[in-house]
């Protein structure tokens, strides 16, 4: 049921990939969408417009959407020979042109988010690990990147994709972190309760990323804005979603922030 | 009658007399303005007495009127030891004394002041401990006698929270100096804060008198704060109190629920000076205050201070008080002057024209308590003879109000905690501060600078020495509202002091009768600081600690002056080679629940979490990880638990293993790398394979073990212990650092969920959901390594046997987890398969013989103890942990860790840690022991001298009560010694 | 009004006396140099002089009597620890303890009001009760108790078990008690000082002089001392003065922060723990309540305090006792621990003849001061190691064995 | 709260970090003293002074060395550990010629 399309409720048991939040979304009357072979949170049944809540303080849950992570001293050559677009120093990220995010964490080290409608290339592709016999960089985005492996089996996965060889070695960001998105112009705000890095909008300019420690748990930081609307994306341990989920809440109670779909980040990515 | 006490507008600068409030003192009901604080409130009604004191009971009322003493400590509904004169009144809002028995204005409690001279200084150390332990008697009494207020132990915590802010400059202090700070850092371009404790801006600007007609202050406030208004780079905080200095300009400021953390380039303190008690004979009589506490009164609250006042003062600041106090309508008896000849400048002068008596010379020798209520009725006033030393006799002055003028110490606590150092200025007579921390500046008062003119200029020089540090310039900045005139510390000189010093010398009046308290919060008198020096408590920390003195709640803000100078006189020093005892922080009480703030502790769940609880488990915590401990009621453990491994055994069950450690170790010296890290052999390890690897520190103590799977020549999958796993890899980091392989690390642990499906139909489940996977025991064979689908979601497979049966542990991406235990779940179904929990894997794994790291291993155990020699190679060159091994292969082993049965149904099966015993002595302990369904006997793990590891000795283990039960040292595993089943 | 009052209040003229002989001019020569005026340094003087006849003594100190880690510490005395060599050594000191008040005529106010430490987790319990085993073993009250023991020895705990942590049982050790910390250096210095030993303060060691792998006399910033031995009981600078020495220690230097809230009426009866939590908390006879936990996570000669302590310990506190949040703290503090390996301090000789070390004592030195002193004492009158501290010696690390206490340690002290 | 300035991520707040101990060099584990060993397993110099540490950032993984005074608790500098190790280690058997064949 992977490319499940149809207009009927959708609902994330009906998926493989689910994320640790699925049930709080149920809980909140959320409706689902499915983009591509995944399927996220469109819109939470509240009153008024979510694009509005989202432009003032939104946290949406993003976890079902591709992303992966490269290392190694061959990674930045081996990206560029992908013809992707690398910030020449590390902490910032670079939007490709097909709409997906690379963002260097160090010299060696790559983060890559794939855009809302997972349009993107390479991410696109990304998502369609699980697909048999699939054959592109991160195809793999388990981890078990084997080059010409012997292992019995591997090969159903499929495995021409860098490795030891190259020095690139990825990374499986997809399941090691989930993906939230802070939004609105009290993000700054808000993540001022929960982080000790000055992170208004004056002072941690649109594609700087940091990773630190954000309500005790280790995250990577990016600001990517939506049109005008000021974006936080945070990637954090995965175990331990619900925990961050529930402490950004009640950090954003404050503000009156709420949890908001794709739909409304959407809406604000277009408007510019 | 509604506030007869209270003076017209335009006095009461904070209060909206539109708004009435209604509160309760002692179940009194009272009226107050909104604006006015509790112990303005009741004064403003002529209610002085707020309290009663901590030792003798006596009875006590505002002193500063700045929140800066013990006296005004009241109760609150479910909120003890608040300060009246900090605490806004609201309407309905309940307030209660605190340390009396029966009634305020008559404490019962109050007849130990009779027997003072019977408690001397440090008197709990000179009795109450015979007959041998007679302190256990005496020590509850006493503890019921010490204590302020009480606590409300079914209080719900209210909602605290936290925020970080970040600016080039921090002002702490909004007055004059402040300000001026403030203003000239902002038009240097710089991110100002200024933070204030009180409600508006401008500190003594707001009740001082610096001029003799009493306007210029006001007008240089309204000035300053509205040039303050007009800079949108400058952020003001009031109400809001920067309660320590810690490393790297760390300020925290606690204003309302919330403390602030933050984090400034450049601080400038011009937090001001605190105004001293003089010391004499009932000196803390409710009626006697600070001069600044009476200014604080008329001008903030619009309270008259008294009736008839009498001033003591050593300094202009008590003639501008005296000022003020006319101007309000109050009648002055007499200014007490302590110095012989003040020079009379304009002040002065106008206080003579004004025709008030002023006594040169004199001072007060002690103060009367009124007949029928506990307050100031008359002070007895006497000539100086020398320092501290009156005339035999005097005069009697009524009156109800006394205003001591007699200097001032800096607020030096946040100043110390920074590292700058307190001395004493002999010509002064006050203490100075020096030797800043870089990065950090003092201005105005604190810093001994006491005209206005000198403190604005100072404080200007303090900024922009702050700002010329952080490289800020008003170049490119459009100009901003220009006050004064830029001053460039290059050119002018530091601000000269002046000789005048607002301190006297010596206001202290030692009294045959004592009662001239140096500290209230302690109730300490001149004689307790002088005989704990005659004790042989000579350094001012001893007189400290001996005394008590300084340890109140006002943290000595009062008592430290006075008692360096009483210390200093009795032990022939200065009181600069005295000095004071270190100023700790907070500055001023602090609630906890404000450095708590919202409660972070992590919880880690796998993606599969929910599931279990829908199966009914009772989770149980390893680290922050939630697992599932076993499936059914709470309390039904052992029956659950013994099902679910019969099921296992028998048939098939699955355990969520996904907080198993997992790390990527990828490179061309991957296999060199575990070779030296881990205490086996790897390089010629086959691909497609699991290896068992144990880990050991330098010490060659066991820390950890896992199993490495080798995916590929380059690529090992290494598992560790759910609570190891971010140690080893730390520690794989740290290694490689220096030993700089050609190999790469990865925690992938939370990037994994995984289940283990173990039990003889384990194949038949699988073999449902793998289609392209050979899972015969030919085409996987134990302790093989595959990857493929199962239920098409992609997964690596181990065949390993943690719980001795045919198993498969199964790992997918952690978002799939979910969807991979459904399916299992339902393929299952027919062979009955069920889910089983830690406590069932912990007894599997023991029936199998496999050892816990942590459980079975202690911070001591090393390989052989645990008869792991087998898992150590010797060939290799080095590995950690290697050479220390061989060190303890010298020795003869001291302990084993041997397998052992109870064959005595009957007996009490040992627990975990219980003793093992020969004869009297112990000589090791059970670490692992269950009942086994398997066996039907209790099995278990446990430490014995070496000699009696053979197979058949007899171990004798204490058990629950003390029982002595007789086990039997077997082999092992308990379980299928031919391991025939896990390998099926 | 107890009788020892009386004289107080009837003389005339102040009858107290100097507690401790006033500072004389350093002499030439002493049998015994003691580094560090301490708890441990005072008592060692004073069982030397009582038991050993040995006067001729000078303890030095670079700053005043009792004002290093005697005048930091929690003040709490235990001997519920877990090695048989730890608990017998502290057992001892306990015993010492209960007489010291009429043994000093001055009272050290000790109340037994118990301990217990809480365990969260099942590895806890295990631990918990392998201590109690091995306490009950060797004669000390100490066992593993339940939930509803827990109620009832601490009515006000927080015992829900929708908390994070919540308690699962704990170790009660009826022995537990607590003694005012600087009384204890001030009781053993007066009865030292009144057996002729000389109690130097602002006496600094700048250096100590070895020759011939002897130590022959110690720099003073007041003048050189030729002395028959050393003793060095310098907690929190234990490396910095055995250097001076030429001696290398198996030692890290933390800061211990602890705090104390202003005081109100009784509310807490025993010492509550919790090693998961990484807390400590006791009410002292002031009604203030002590807080306290685990070290600073780096190394430091400084008694600075830090923000981030003090957040953690109010956050830890309030999951054990939420209506602490009203309470308001008034003081924070630090001393420098000296942490060893495995937990247990360094008594007895060192590769330097006559130079004896009494180090290690990490966060719990108070508690072992009269056994400490006492065997110290012992030792270097007679020159021979005393069985009690015989296992301490530093030469246990050149053997590759520990003494194991981590886990009887842990945020407890 | 201390800055520590990490060479990876620049000024972060020490709460970011774990110490990782003195940092010492590795005395030869075959051939040095018993007493050598035993040193280098339990001993620190723990100078009141400059001394040269680890520190790792735990956001980043990233291990460093930082030289602090632990005194004023000042930090003086922070640098990668390539500054002291830039060329791969070896050990080498030399008891066991089968063993040898093991190492690269």
């Amino acid at each position: 049921m992977m490319s499940l399309q149809s207009t009927e409720q959708l609902s994330p048991v009906q998926y493989d990939r689910r994320s640790q939040l699925y049930r709080r979304h149920l809980d909140a009357r959320a409706t689902f969408k499915a983009v591509a072979s995944i399927l996220a949170v469109d819109v939470y049944s509240t009153a008024g417009s979510e694009a509005e809540k989202a432009a003032h303080l939104g946290l949406a849950d993003l976890s079902t959407h591709p992303r992966v992570g490269f290392k190694g001293r061959g990674a930045p050559r081996w990206l560029e020979q992908q013809k992707a677009e690398l910030s020449s120093i590390p902490h910032y990220a670079v939007q490709q042109s097909d709409g997906s995010l690379i963002a260097r964490l160090s010299e060696e080290e790559f983060l890559i988010l794939s855009d809302l409608d997972i349009q993107a290339s390479l991410a696109g592709k990304m998502q369609e690990h699980d697909t048999p016999g699939s054959d592109i960089p991160g195809s793999d985005i388990l981890g078990s990147d084997i080059p010409g492996s012997d292992i019995p089996g591997s090969d159903i996965l499929g495995s021409d994709i860098p490795g030891s060889a190259e020095k690139v070695y990825l990374l499986p960001r997809h399941d090691s972190h989930c993906w939230l998105a802070l939004t609105g112009n009290h993000a700054s705000a808000c993540l001022a309760k929960l982080c000790a890095i000055d992170m208004r909008i004056n002072k941690f300019e649109n594609g700087e990323v940091a990773q630190t420690s954000l309500a005790r748990v280790n995250a990577i930081i990016l600001r990517h804005d939506l049109g005008r609307t000021p974006c936080f994306y945070i990637l954090s341990d995965v175990s331990s979603t619900e925990f961050l989920w529930d402490s950004l809440l009640d950090a954003m109670q404050e503000f009156e922030g709420m949890p908001v779909g794709m739909a409304a980040l959407k809406e604000l990515s277009k408007s510019d | 009658m509604f506030n007869l006490n209270r003076l017209p507008a335009p006095y009461g600068l904070l209060l909206n007399r539109t708004k009435k409030i209604a509160f309760s003192f002692e179940n009194k009901t009272y009226h107050g303005f909104a604006g006015d604080n509790i112990a303005s409130a009741l004064a403003a009604n002529d209610q002085w007495l707020l309290s009663r004191s901590f030792k003798y009971h006596r009875p006590r009322g505002l002193l500063t009127m700045a929140g800066q003493d013990a006296n005004t400590l009241v109760h609150l509904p479910s909120d003890p030891n608040v300060l009246a004169d900090r605490e806004n009144i609201r309407e309905g809002l309940k307030v209660m004394a605190q340390n009396y028995s029966g009634k305020l204005e008559k404490d019962r409690g109050a007849w130990i002041e009779r027997f003072a001279k019977f408690l001397p200084v440090g008197f709990y150390y000179k009795a109450f401990f015979k007959p041998r332990g007679a302190w256990e008697k005496w020590a509850p009494i006493i503890r019921k006698k010490a204590g302020l207020g009480v606590i409300d132990p079914d209080f719900q915590p209210e909602y605290y929270d936290k925020q970080y802010k970040f600016y080039d400059v921090v002002v702490v202090g909004g007055g004059p100096a402040g300000m001026a700070a403030a203003l000239q850092a902002a038009q240097s371009g710089a991110e100002v804060l200024l933070v204030d404790e009180n409600p508006v801006l401008g500190g003594s600007l707001n009740y001082a008198r610096i001029d003799a007609q009493g306007v210029q202050a006001r007008i240089t406030q309204k000035k300053m704060v509205a040039d303050i208004e007009a800079h949108n780079t400058i952020d003001v905080m009031v109400n809001a109190i920067c309660n320590g200095w810690f490393a790297d300009n760390w300020l925290p400021i606690v204003k309302g629920r919330r403390l602030y953390k933050i984090r400034a380039k450049e601080t400038i303190m011009c937090v001001g000076s605190l105004e001293q008690q003089a010391v004499f004979h009932n000196n803390d009589l409710p009626g006697i205050m600070m001069s600044s506490a009476a200014q604080r009164l008329i001008h903030l609250y619009g309270v008259r201070p008294g009736k008839a006042a009498v001033i003591l003062t050593g300094n202009t600041d008590g003639y501008g008080v005296a000022l003020d106090l006319l101007d309000a309508g109050i009648d002055v008896k007499a200014i007490i002057e302590l110095r012989d000849e003040p020079q009379h400048n304009d002040m002065i002068k106008e206080v003579i024209a004004r025709g008030i008596i002023v006594k040169p010379g004199h001072a007060v020798y002690e103060a009367r308590k009124s007949k029928n209520k506990p307050h100031l009725a008359a002070v007895e006033i006497r000539k100086i003879m020398e320092d501290g030393i009156c005339a035999g006799s005097g005069e009697i002055i009524e009156c109800d109000l006394l205003c001591m003028a007699i200097g001032y110490t800096p607020t030096y606590q946040l100043i110390c905690q920074a590292g700058g150092q307190l001395s004493y200025d002999d010509v002064t007579a006050m203490f100075t501060l020096t030797n800043m921390p870089k990065s950090y500046q003092i201005a105005g008062s604190v810093n001994g600078t006491w005209t206005l003119d000198a403190v604005l200029t100072e404080a200007r020089r303090a900024a922009v020495v702050a700002c010329n540090a952080i490289g800020c310039s008003t170049l490119g900045k459009e100009t901003e509202v220009v006050s004064d005139p830029v001053v460039n510390p290059a050119v002018d000189p530091v601000v000269d002091h002046g000789d005048i010093s607002p301190n006297f010398y010596w206001p202290i009046f030692p009294h045959p009768k004592g009662k001239e308290f140096v500290d209230f919060d302690e109730d300490l008198q001149v004689t307790d600081i002088i005989n704990a020096t005659r004790d042989g408590y000579e350094h001012v920390q001893l007189v400290k600690r001996y005394s008590t003195c300084g340890m109140g709640p006002s943290q000595g803000r009062h008592s430290a002056l006075a008692t360096a100078r009483l210390v200093a006189k009795a032990t022939g020093k200065t009181v600069a080679q005295t000095g004071v005892t270190t100023a700790r922080p907070p500055f001023s009480p602090e609630r906890l629940g404000h450095s708590a703030g919202r409660s972070f502790y992590p919880a880690q769940r796998s993606n599969m979490h929910y599931r279990h609880l829908e199966a009914g488990a009772q989770m149980l915590q390893a680290g922050a990880w939630y697992r599932p401990a076993y499936y059914g009621q709470k309390g039904s453990k052992a029956e659950s638990v013994k099902s679910e491994v019969l099921n296992v055994r028998n048939n098939v069950g699955i355990v969520d293993v996904s907080t198993l450690g997992g790390i990527e170790v990828r490179g061309p010296d991957a296999g060199e790398f575990l070779n030296r890290f881990y205490t086996f052999a790897f390089i010629k390890q086959p691909v497609g394979r699991a290896r068992y690897a144990l880990l050991t520190n330098e010490a060659g103590v066991v820390i950890d073990d896992g199993v490495a799977c080798r995916m590929h020549q380059d690529h090992y999958y290494v598992t560790a212990t759910t609570g190891g796993v971010n140690h080893v890899y730390q520690n794989m980091l740290q290694w490689n650092a220096q030993w700089t392989l050609d190999v790469d690390f990865s925690n992938v642990t939370t990037a994994w969920c995984g289940v283990n499906i173990a039990g003889p139909n384990a194949r038949v489940v699988l073999q449902k959901l793998c289609h392209n996977l050979d899972l015969s025991a030919e085409g996987f064979p134990y302790m093989g390594v595959r990857e493929g689908r199962v239920a098409n979601i992609p997964a690596r497979l181990i065949r390993v046997g943690f719980v001795g049966e045919l198993g498969f542990e199964i790992h997918v991406p952690q978002h799939c987890g979910e969807a991979l235990w459904d399916a299992l779940m339902a393929a299952g179904k027919d062979q009955g398969i069920r889910p089983f929990g830690i406590e069932a894997q912990r007894l599997l794994r023991l029936e199998k013989g496999h050892i816990i790291i942590s459980q079975d291993t202690d911070a001591m155990s090393n390989p052989m103890e645990v008869q792991m020699g087998w898992a150590v190679s010797r060939k290799k060159p080095f590995f950690v942990g290697g050479r220390t091994i061989t060190e303890f292969e010298k020795k003869p082993l001291s302990r084993t860790l041997v397998g052992f049965v109870v064959n005595d149904i009957k007996a009490p099966i040992p627990l975990e840690c219980h003793l093992v015993l020969d004869g009297e002595n112990m000589t090791g302990r059970v670490t692992s022991c269950e009942m086994s369904p398997t066996l039907n006997k209790p099995i278990g793990l446990a430490y014995v001298l070496p000699e009696k590891s053979e197979v058949g000795s007899q171990i004798v283990i204490r058990s629950t009560g003390g029982a002595l039960v007789a086990a039997e040292v077997v082999g092992l595993p308990f379980y299928d010694p031919e391991n025939q089943r896990q390998e099926l | 009004m107890p009788f020892g009052l009386l004289k107080y209040g009837l003389k005339k003229d102040y009858p107290g006396k100097h507690h401790f002989t006033p500072a004389a001019d350093l002499k030439k020569h002493y049998d015994v140099v003691i580094i560090g005026a301490g708890g441990h340094g005072t008592s060692i003087a004073y069982y030397l002089a009582k038991y050993h006849n040995v006067k001729n003594i000078a303890v030095l100190d670079k700053g005043y009597l009792g004002g290093g880690n005697t005048a930091r510490n929690t003040a709490v005395i235990r001997s519920n620890y877990l090695t048989e060599e730890g608990v017998t050594f502290y057992r001892e000191s306990v015993k010492l303890f209960q007489n010291l008040s009429n043994e000093f005529d001055y009272n050290i106010m000790m109340e037994s009001r118990g301990q217990l430490t809480l365990a969260h987790s099942d590895a806890a319990i295990r631990s918990f009760r392998w201590r109690a085993e091995v306490n009950q073993h060797l004669g000390v009250r100490s066992a593993l108790v339940d939930r509803q023991t827990i109620k009832e020895l601490v009515p006000n705990l927080n015992m829900s078990e929708d908390v994070r942590y919540p308690i699962m049982a704990g170790l009660w050790h009826a022995d537990g008690a607590t003694a005012r910390h600087d009384a204890v250096a001030w009781g053993y210095a007066k009865g030292a000082c009144a057996r002729g030993v000389e109690l130097h303060q602002l006496t600094e060691v700048e250096d100590i002089i070895v020759t011939k792998g002897k130590v022959t006399a110690v720099q003073t910033n007041r003048g050189r001392i030729a002395c028959g031995c050393v003793v060095q009981a310098v907690a929190g600078a234990s490396s910095v003065v055995a250097k001076k020495a030429g001696i290398r220690l198996p030692i890290h230097s933390y800061p211990l922060q602890a705090m104390v809230t202003q005081p109100y009426k009784p509310l807490l009866t025993p010492h509550v723990s919790s090693p998961h939590v990484h807390v400590y908390i006791h009410q002292t006879s002031r009604g203030e309540f002590v807080i306290g936990g685990g070290s600073d996570p780096y190394p430091l000669y400084n008694t600075r305090a830090t923000l981030e302590q003090k957040e953690s310990l109010s956050a830890a506190v309030l999951e054990l006792f939420p209506f602490l949040s009203q309470a308001r703290m008034m003081r924070q503090w630090a001393g420098v621990t000296d942490m060893t390996p495995d937990y247990s301090p360094i008594m007895g000789m060192s590769p330097v003849e006559n130079y004896y070390l009494d180090a290690g004592w990490g966060t719990w030195g108070f508690k072992a001061t009269p056994i400490c002193g006492k065997t110290m004492a012992e030792l270097v009158a007679t020159k021979k190691t005393p069985k009690l501290i015989k296992p301490f010696e530093l030469e246990r690390f050149y053997r590759f064995e520990q003494i194991n206490e981590a886990g009887a340690t842990a945020a407890s002290h | 709260m201390k800055i520590l300035n990490c060479p990876l991520n620049g000024p972060r707040n020490i709460s970011e970090f774990t110490y990782g101990g003195e940092f010492h060099r590795m005395p030869d584990p075959k051939h040095s003293a018993d007493h050598v060993w035993a040193e280098h397993v339990f001993f620190h110099d723990n100078e009141a002074g400059i001394v040269t540490e680890w520190w790792f950032h735990n956001a980043t993984s990233f291990w460093f060395l930082a030289e602090r005074n632990t005194i004023t608790d000042e930090v003086v500098r922070t640098f990668c550990v390539n500054e002291l190790f830039n060329e791969r280690v070896e050990f080498i058997n030399d008891a066991d010629p089968s063993a040898n064949a093991e190492v690269k």
